[in-house]
């Protein structure tokens, strides 16, 4: 049923800033169709057949931060190889070669402005050891948290994730106390905070931070869930029903508010915005 | 054959720290090992158990309730095994649902209405990996349990007393203090888990515990836990009385001191607790269980 | 035959409350009154639909969400019922499951974080009478929103649009002013109910429903609603956009001096409201639907 | 799995009065053996097979009341008929016969002590009306709510009803927002709130306070639910499960924290009012 509030959506620009390039490869994984790269992005990477291509952290900035507003913060925070873990690769080579690809860390935190309204922005990067959430990750995330608690701005998160880094142990599994305790207080000073979530967002991601918005959105094609599926047929031999775990799923679980397709993300997030902290109209 | 031999032996360096992470791993998972209700029973004899999320279910891997202990009214949760295979069955191995952690909640809010303060034990492989789980919210049912628990104003002793692997045991062990059982192991996820995770082969669980850093001298060294309970020789499982007693006594040790603080202060200083339990790595740039535990008297 | 001609003498009767109290149930439950999302759209045009319980799922007989009106975010909640058969069936004819009061919970709780005021709008036959409400907890679930709506400190006000049935009604009800358009009716249960639970016999509903005093002018008079919205003529399915307006005008003119109100006296008038809504009981032995009813302009 | 509580439970005398007799039949409906009224009233009306008869108001009082505590309020307040009901039968003369026989209305409140513990005692009585909720019972709900939430006494309530009363119409209905206001001061007082709930509970009570307790207990052969299985079987054609709505139905839902024999009630509450009342021990 298309509202009038439809029409509003499509006016808002799809794109804050420009999306870089992607290699996707040369045909879409679902409908098989060969892919123009140029128009692909254009379409936010989004295949006509309705395939949402996974974005990694510079996309999604580009995506939603208005253009030139981005400011990145705490950068510089890096980790190191707590465990001296080895097998079967040593995760200090893994950190190496991943910054040696400019790629930094599997949060990235940061101000930015979407539509106008300022706020507050971390996205995952699941190239970073599949998004895993880290002790950079949490530190990043929950400095963020705090900061949007003190000034008031809304806080806009974007989850693509494998749960928390083995890699890091214990501690990484501390991460999920010590972000959603930030939440807590995110909550508590009357600060919005919406979550995008993408694919794929688990573990220790989905166990946290990433179902505790005031508004929780779901690209279409994104798997959400605690435990993997393929996990989850090891564990109990189950055969999962279609769609499980689907973004679709979680909204009839009622984990989720809407599954928005990201050619109407921008513009839903940017109501979003002017519904939840707008100063004027309170 | 040699089977209890072994045990025995195993049992024997136990106590002079001598054992393998693997031996660790069965030990903090042996049959006999006490469980949560061995432990209530002996501490609360009065302890009356409650039920249900007061939503749509109620969960046995979950056993909590408030009995007299020191004279005043705790509230107790904590996971729950089986020894028996109806038992396990029934109890799920421990595994809770989300509405074991909705139950949790349910009851640390009445602990708040009530001023009771909250001991919560923890001894799951983590929380259920099953459809059931994910079809009725297992992830913000754990994600929402880590949130509220830092803002529950009484105070919140938490003992890892076997296994506290993952998510599903965060979801019951946020506290003002977190103590483990020697033998006890506290993992971001069970070493099968990390191994199936990391390696999509889940029978290098022996070499992800050892690259896991899970045993209780790894976790103090890491900050993460505030003492190790010694076990009584022969390890926890060989006498309950014994491993509760000890137990019982540093629990009540790190209790006491907590009830006096106001409760914004207890909230602020949990906050704290969690926000910068990493602070080892910055101040330990070569970070690593080098530094010696502090064990019980 | 003579159905459409009926139907048309009804609608001019309707505003001369010339109807009996089953025609006005005709009219209530009128297959092309005014559902929550017919008045929502024409309120607030950027209406974002909010959905999930966060515990186990989304009720679509519960539309729910927030949108721009009078220049302010307003929280908004409504049964909603389904035109087509296919509608009918996915919004489960308007018959909350425990799903829909806990979403409505938290949804009111958010509304609470940012200060947004709530309006709800009332159209159910009841709570969904079935196994999978029961299984669910659906007593607890209206019991526990009852509760708790009295501990929403932001303004409520509550407008019974169509069929107010039974706790099913109430669960969404608790507000600082409940309004009711004109033919609209709000009862104990519904004359079928009724009549299947006095007399055993559902058959009865016509002879339920005059013994009940269920239509507007009785539930002014009995002090349990503030005010009768009056419906165009033809009543409200004839038009939609004159319902809507007339109906916005009038939750607005009763939210806008509540916004100026204390939290805490907010609380106290609605707890008020509630406890001593049965006073004119006391204070007048013949009671009944006596006292005209005060209409708008 | 027999703990020493149990043993503890069985310490506390099992009546605080004398019961008084009730007519129950010759046979148990539930194994037809012949029924000895005088073992069956020293059994709190338990038969032999655990079947639980119903008791009604003053045999509730007589089991939890410590002898000669139980002082009633609010007696006085009566009903009338508000909406001139006359089909099958005239409210008024309801009302009328009843008060004959001695009932008065659906629920009995006053101040005891059970077991030395003074707490605020409200009983339902089946007989009249079915327990339903009317006006006069959720006055007197009401009234006793508040003051226990002034004083600081426990609040113990044992609830038998079929619902909200018909005969009030919708001030019957608002009868159970009354009440659960009142219950949320209650809990905001910090002051404990126990439910017994008794066969049958359902409707406009088990929907208002019956269910929000601290802690809820039931009777083994307590049938607990919002409509009743007659009404759903009409409504929806089901076929409901044996056990439905029993119990131990109520139990695996999550409702109810234990199922508690009627012989063990009184040392329950006894240990409860120990552990959640006695100012000494906080
Ligand atoms: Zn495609
Ligand atoms: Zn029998």
């Amino acid at each position: 049923m298309p509202t009038p509030a439809d029409k509003l959506l499509r006016e808002v620009p799809a794109a804050g800033g420009r999306l870089p390039s992607m290699a996707v490869g040369t045909n879409c994984p679902s409908c098989g169709v060969g892919l123009n790269a140029r128009e692909l992005r254009k379409q936010v990477y989004v295949c006509h057949c309705g395939h949402h291509f996974r974005l990694h952290a510079e996309a999604w900035l580009a995506l939603l931060a208005d253009a030139g507003t981005w400011q990145e913060r705490w950068a510089d925070v890096r980790g190191h190889d707590l465990l001296e873990w080895r097998l079967p690769k040593s995760y200090q080579q893994t950190i190496d070669q991943a910054l040696q690809q400019g790629l930094n860390e599997s949060v990235r935190t940061g101000t930015a402005k979407l539509a106008g309204h300022p706020l507050w922005l971390s996205v995952f990067d699941f190239r970073f050891v599949g998004g895993t959430l880290s002790i950079v990750a949490g530190e990043r995330l929950a400095r963020g948290l705090e900061q949007a608690a003190q000034s008031g701005l809304p806080y806009l998160l974007v989850t693509a994730s494998g749960g928390a880094r083995m890699q890091e142990g214990v501690l990484a599994l501390m991460q999920m106390a010590k972000v959603n305790a930030a939440v807590g207080r995110l909550h508590q000073a009357g600060v919005p905070y919406f979550v995008v979530l993408t694919d794929p967002t688990f573990g220790g991601v989905s166990a946290s931070l990433a179902l505790l918005g005031d508004v929780n959105l779901a690209e279409p094609s994104a798997a959400i869930g605690f435990t993997g599926a393929r996990v989850i047929k090891q564990a109990t031999y189950a055969d999962l029903p279609e769609g499980f775990q689907s973004a679709a799923f979680q909204l009839r679980s009622g984990q989720i508010d809407q599954v928005v397709p990201r050619t109407e993300l921008r513009g839903r997030l940017a109501r979003l915005l002017g519904l939840y902290s707008d100063a004027g109209r309170r | 054959m040699g089977q209890p031999h072994r045990e025995q032996e195993v049992e024997e360096r136990s106590n002079r720290s001598l054992l393998s992470v693997w031996e660790v791993v069965e030990l903090a998972r042996h049959a006999n090992r006490p469980y949560s209700l061995d432990f209530l029973q002996r501490w609360a004899p009065d302890f009356i158990e409650l039920h249900g999320d007061r939503l749509t279910g109620d969960d046995p891997a979950l056993v909590a309730g408030v009995g007299t202990w020191h004279d005043r009214t705790v509230m107790f949760m904590g996971h729950q095994k089986g020894r028996s295979l109806a038992d396990r069955v029934s109890r799920n191995w421990g595994m809770m649902h989300p509405e074991g952690y909705r139950k949790a909640l349910r009851l640390a809010r009445q602990a708040v209405k009530f001023g009771f303060p909250i001991v919560t034990l923890i001894d799951t492989p983590g929380a259920y990996p099953g459809a059931s789980a994910e079809e009725r919210g297992i992830a913000s049912a754990i994600g929402t349990a880590i949130q509220e628990w830092f803002q529950i104003p009484v105070p919140v002793v938490c003992a890892v007393i076997g296994e506290g692997g993952s998510g599903g045991a965060l979801g019951l062990a946020v506290a003002d203090r977190v103590l483990m059982l020697e033998n006890a192991i506290y993992s971001v996820a069970s070493p099968e888990s990390a191994a199936s995770i990391v390696w999509r082969d889940n029978s290098l669980k022996v070499e992800a515990a050892e690259q896991l850093q899970i045993t209780s001298r790894d976790l103090i060294a890491m900050g993460v836990v505030e003492e190790i309970v010694p076990e009584p020789v022969g390890a926890a499982h060989s006498d309950h009385n014994a491993t509760a007693r000890v137990l019982g006594e540093a629990i009540w040790r790190n209790l006491e001191p907590l009830l006096k603080q106001r409760p914004g202060d207890l909230l602020q200083h949990r906050y704290e607790r969690f926000r910068y339990i990493d602070s080892l790595v910055t101040a330990h740039p070569e970070f690593g269980p080098k530094v010696e535990p502090r064990l019980v008297s």
